[in-house]
């Protein structure tokens, strides 16, 4: 069972999501670098959150067209469940991976927040510990979390049911239709803007991350 | 200088680099003949105040400096402390005032990024940033654009370079409407065998320098931090610095990959006179010569001269000596995080800086007077004439307690900085346990079962009521802050924010307020490991209220047996720790409320009570009988008693009925705590035993605060004041 | 060669930032102003000295990298 | 009146984002590309019908909010 972080110059979150990836498997994850063109084989990818290249010109614009985003495209086309966390997700849509973009909060202003949010589909590898429907608490942390794609993109993930997160207490930064959070048609790839990786651990001030991980280990456990 | 108009020229050139008449013969003599332009240029800015403190330096010589803990006191990029097990904590504070007066975003931005240079320079992984702000009055046609500026210039670097931003304070009074304070602070972590200095040794090793390219920025930061504003300071507008967190992020994950090897003798950030102060404090501290050769720095940009090279203050830059032999080892680390990496000169046994450039010897001076030669002044100073006490029963009071309380929570300088630190990233790096919004911030120590425990605090209206006790109560609120959590304070760091010293009941205020902090450092034991002075803080004349910023740092073996300020339970028994003395001289309350023109002394700090007291709550936290804690500062007891509310989950009803009530309740004594225990503790026999005051003011209970008479708030309407005045001025129209 | 490329949003994609600058400016006193739209300009030179294959270049520039086709519009000039 | 301000850096003025994009563009394998900087634009309609009259105003909009000429140039163009 091996579970890849791929690290961008500029990543921030690798870190704490291979805590918590140690902690749920019980080893620690591959940490690949940007620059390489061979990705090893491994079971599961993360994309983490952070400010790859800086966020300039657009959040994950510039990480998405590194080598190794080659190699992680290749890697969900074959079925590997890919996860981006944050700036991961924004890197998944810059890729074209996800439908959609994450544009710059209405506000104009950077949000750092616990967040209600409410679990839609659990049918994939990140979110399977959970139930549809489930209210849980993560923390936010970004400056481009509005989520925009256009009236046919929408109509899509709903009927397609491929909106994995919504906000639940208030929309923190005018995303459409709360979504926090997507997958793609076939279920492998899910992006989404809260850090659970930030509350798995009960002294952070909660546990409720921590299903993410969980998943990903009943997930790769099974198969 | 052949005829008059060049002599006049150049005596005009001299002032304009800053220095006094005295100064430059000082000069000469060093040299021996008549500097050039770039030698005057690099004279200039060593011995600016930024740099010599030379009208602060006699008065930091006195502070306390040494202690158990220290590793490294004041004199390197930043202090080091021993947090146990091989691991040490290394921080410092810093002003960037000026910058953001004129540019808010990249002037705070830059100066997060030049803190957090000062810190991993020294081998720590930064952990926490802090920030100490202070603005104009909230009238102020400029506050809100400079808070606005200014908070999201911190949150875009530090979010940005992964470091969560933990805590703060924040300020508003006109006497900062032309001066703001921008003074961030950094922590870093490292181990105890493996921190840098800079000190070069080893004739003949290579002067390398790493990071980012140089272009003409901020020629002339460190004269400019130094000098005084009038009103064309907004047209003048000299360049300023653009800071890049992404190539920060680069340079502090190759330097710390290049540290990880043994092939660094000395490391040091390029930060205000850039190239110039750093190889010359490299130098000089390790008592060799140094030469440079121009040609081979990076440069952004075409036909640099090489007084612009020197005096440059570009970002995320660093000059390192490195052991013969291993560049090409560090070459690669930098070149793979794609940073530039140049050789660009070699110690040598000289004692004087020598500049070459373009094959020609630029500049040749000797390094003792560059880096130490600067004129030491013991400016004249006048103590600030004692104020009369205030009291409570010559006051005329408003009606009710209630509705004074709700007032307070929502003026200015009490109301939920939220707005502030929702907009910086404080839980990256997964181990911030106590996020901003109580009394320090705790920050667990990378996969241990330590935490740093971190707060900044100074009350400047008491500063200048008072410098000594103003002083003295800075330290002692951040060692409370600390304590509240259950932690055990070891040092802090300073930032001095002063106006002009040049005159005397400024350089009173300083001497005084540094008096004042020392003699709470060594009553606490709490010495001073780090710190900036930033003086000239004045327009047309007025100078800020004196702003000693204190940095506190402490450590809790356990951070499961930390504690936070919020009522989380019902039944709980609410004591006071402390005297219930009413001094209501220099309160909010008297000011904002009264608003009374007088403001009267401001409460003395006992500081044998505050070591008794802050040391009976922290014993009594470690043994786990009290279940919350939150000190007595600003706003005083019934504000404090509010925060515990509104900060957890339940109420809380009052069983006092004071006398002088309005006294009682918003008097801003000192050394005092609220801390919540379970019914039936013998936590008032044992503060008997312990020689401390307590008592019962309260129990935890319902969804309201309230008071003895039956009057109640809920806890919602308590947080819509606290929590709404913020959004709401910063949304305001200009 | 030189060039500037322009990056709008494409009508119908909302634009905080413009609205921002909007209602700014309503509040500082300047009315009659609408329609507020924020873009990105990009400025480069290119070492390609014939025009039409410098327009090809930037155009794969701009595709690949510079603009975000789904939310945005780009427009190339050649400037000398 | 339609208007287009374009609003540049400096020059001298460090520009981390033209840097980046430059880079970015360099490891993509465009060739030949320098120079990169990254600016605003910002797209405007006007109640105001006298160029002249126009003109002012936008010059006060810039100074005022859109560019903030410690670091800043602005340029504004009327196009209708
Ligand atoms: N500029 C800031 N940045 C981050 N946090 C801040 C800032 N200003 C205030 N805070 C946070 O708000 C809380 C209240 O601040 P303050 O009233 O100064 O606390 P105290 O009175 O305990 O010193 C603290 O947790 C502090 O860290
Ligand atoms: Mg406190």
């Amino acid at each position: 069972m091996s579970v890849a972080v791929i690290v961008f110059p500029g990543s921030n979150c690798d870190r704490d999501v291979a805590v918590c990836l140690a902690a749920a498997l019980g080893e620690p994850p591959i940490m690949a670098w940007h620059g390489d063109h061979n990705l090893p084989k491994v079971d599961a990818i993360i994309l983490p959150g952070g400010f790859s290249y800086g966020d300039y010109l657009r959040g994950g614009a510039i990480a998405s067209k590194s080598p190794i985003m080659g190699e992680v495209i290749e890697a969900a086309n074959r079925g590997v469940p890919v996860l981006g966390i944050c700036n991961g997700f924004q890197i998944l849509t810059e890729s074209g991976l996800l439908p959609g973009v994450l544009m710059r909060n209405s506000g104009l202003k950077f949000i750092c927040r616990d967040v209600a949010l409410e679990v839609g589909n659990t049918d994939n590898a990140f979110l399977n510990a959970y139930q549809r429907g489930q209210h849980i608490t993560m923390p936010i942390a970004h400056n481009e979390g509005n989520y925009f794609a256009d009236a046919d993109t929408l109509q899509r993930l709903e009927d397609e049911d491929r909106i994995v997160l919504r906000y639940a207490g208030g929309n923190p930064n005018g995303a459409q239709l709360n979504i926090a959070g997507i997958r793609n048609k076939a279920g492998n790839v899910i992006g989404m803007m809260p850090h659970p990786e930030r509350l798995a651990e009960a002294v952070l001030g909660g546990e409720d991350g921590r299903g993410v991980f969980d998943s990903l280990v009943q997930t790769l456990g099974r198969s | 200088m052949s005829t008059e108009a060049d002599t006049d020229n150049w005596k005009a050139m001299v002032a304009e680099h800053g220095l006094s008449e005295d100064e430059y013969d000082l000069i000469v003599g060093h040299m021996g003949r008549t500097p050039n332009l770039t030698e005057l240029g690099v004279f200039s800015v060593m011995w600016s105040e930024h740099c010599s403190y030379k009208s602060s330096r006699k008065w930091l010589g006195t502070l306390l400096t040494s202690g158990d803990c220290v590793i490294q006191g004041p004199g390197e990029n930043a202090g080091v402390i021993d947090i146990g097990d091989g691991q040490a904590a290394i921080f410092k504070m810093e002003s960037h005032n000026h910058p953001s007066f004129i540019e808010p975003y990249q002037g705070a931005a830059t100066g997060v990024g030049g803190i957090m240079r000062d810190v991993f320079t020294m081998g720590a992984r930064p952990v926490a940033n802090m920030n100490a702000l202070r603005f104009g009055s909230p009238d102020h046609p400029k506050t809100r654009h400079l808070l606005a500026g200014v908070v999201s210039g911190i949150g875009g670097y530090g979010n940005c370079i992964g470091v969560p931003t933990v805590g703060g304070e924040v300020n508003f009074d006109a006497s900062y409407n032309g001066n703001i304070l921008v003074n961030a602070m950094c922590v870093g972590l490292a181990t105890t065998d493996k921190i840098f200095y800079a000190k070069a040794s080893g004739v003949g090793s290579p002067v390398v320098y790493v990071g980012s390219k140089t272009g003409r920025d901020g020629i002339h930061g460190a004269t400019m931090a130094s000098a005084e504003f009038d009103d064309d300071s907004d047209e003048k507008r000299p360049t300023v610095q653009v800071g890049d967190p992404f190539t920060e992020k680069l340079l502090l994950e190759a330097c710390l990959e290049l540290m990880a090897s043994d092939a660094i003798i000395a490391i040091q950030d390029m930060g205000a006179a850039g190239l110039t102060s750093s190889s010359v404090e490299m130098a000089s501290k390790g008592e060799v010569g140094i030469l440079l050769d121009l040609d081979h720095v990076p440069c952004r940009e075409t036909a640099m001269t090489a007084y612009e090279m020197l005096l440059s203050e570009s970002q995320e830059r660093m000059l390192m000596v490195l052991k013969p032999g291993r560049e090409s080892e560090a070459e690669k680390i930098f070149t793979r995080w794609g940073l530039d990496f140049a050789v660009i000169g070699e110690l040598t046994d000289s004692q004087r800086m020598v500049i070459k450039h373009q094959g020609e010897i630029v500049a040749d001076m000797p390094l003792g007077p560059l880096a130490d030669g600067a004129p030491l002044y013991d400016r004249p100073h006048v103590p600030t004439p004692p104020r009369a006490e205030i009291r409570s029963d010559d006051l005329i009071h408003p009606n009710s307690i209630a509705e004074t309380l709700v007032t307070m929570l929502g003026l200015p300088d009490l109301a939920s900085r939220r707005w502030v630190w929702e907009q910086y990233d404080h839980m990256v790096m997964g181990d911030t346990i106590a996020r901003p919004g109580g009394d320090a911030a705790l920050v667990r120590v990378h996969g241990t079962q330590k935490a740093l425990a971190i707060a900044t605090d100074v009350t400047p209206r008491y500063c200048y009521a008072d410098p000594f006790e103003g002083g003295k109560q800075a330290v002692a609120e951040t060692w409370r802050n600390i304590t509240a959590t259950g932690a055990q304070p070891l040092a802090i760091t300073n930032c001095l924010n002063f106006g002009n010293p040049q005159r005397p009941e400024i350089m009173g205020q300083f001497v005084g307020c540094i008096q004042g902090m020392d003699a709470a450092c060594r009553a606490l034991n709490y010495p001073v490991i780090s710190g900036n002075v930033s003086l000239y803080n004045e327009t047309n004349g007025k100078g800020i209220h004196p702003t000693p910023a204190i940095g506190g740092v402490g450590l809790i073996d356990d951070y499961r047996s930390a504690i936070g300020a919020g009522l989380t339970e019902e039944g709980l028994d609410i004591y006071l720790v402390g005297d219930d003395g009413r001094h209501l001289g220099c309160s909010i309350y008297l000011r904002d409320i009264l608003k009374a023109e007088d403001l009267g002394p401001p409460p003395s700090v006992d500081l044998d009570a505050e070591l008794r007291n802050g040391n009976f709550v922290r014993a009594a936290i470690a043994d786990r009988t009290i279940c919350a804690a939150h000190d007595v500062s600003d706003g005083g007891l019934l504000v404090a008693l509010a925060e515990m509310i509104m900060s957890g989950s339940v109420g809380a009803t009052i069983s006092v009925a004071p006398d002088a009530p309005f006294a009682f309740w918003f008097g801003e004594d000192q050394g005092r705590y609220l801390i919540a225990v379970k019914a039936g503790s013998d936590i008032a026999a044992l503060a008997g035993k312990a020689g401390v005051a307590v008592q019962k003011i309260a129990q935890s209970l319902g969804r309201e605060l309230t008071f003895a008479d039956g009057v109640s708030i809920s806890r919602e309407d308590l947080g819509a004041q606290h929590e709404g005045w913020m959004p709401d001025f910063m949304g305001r129209p200009d | 060669m030189k060039a500037v490329i322009r990056i709008t949003l494409k009508n119908g994609v909302l634009d905080p930032q413009g609205k921002a600058i909007e209602t700014a400016l309503g509040q500082l006193g300047f009315s009659g102003v609408d329609d507020v739209r924020q873009g990105k300009l990009v400025e480069l030179s290119l070492a390609e000295t014939d025009p039409e294959k410098a327009r090809q270049q930037l155009t794969q520039i701009c595709e690949k990298l510079l603009a975000n086709t789904v939310i945005e519009n780009y427009d190339i000039e050649l400037v000398s």
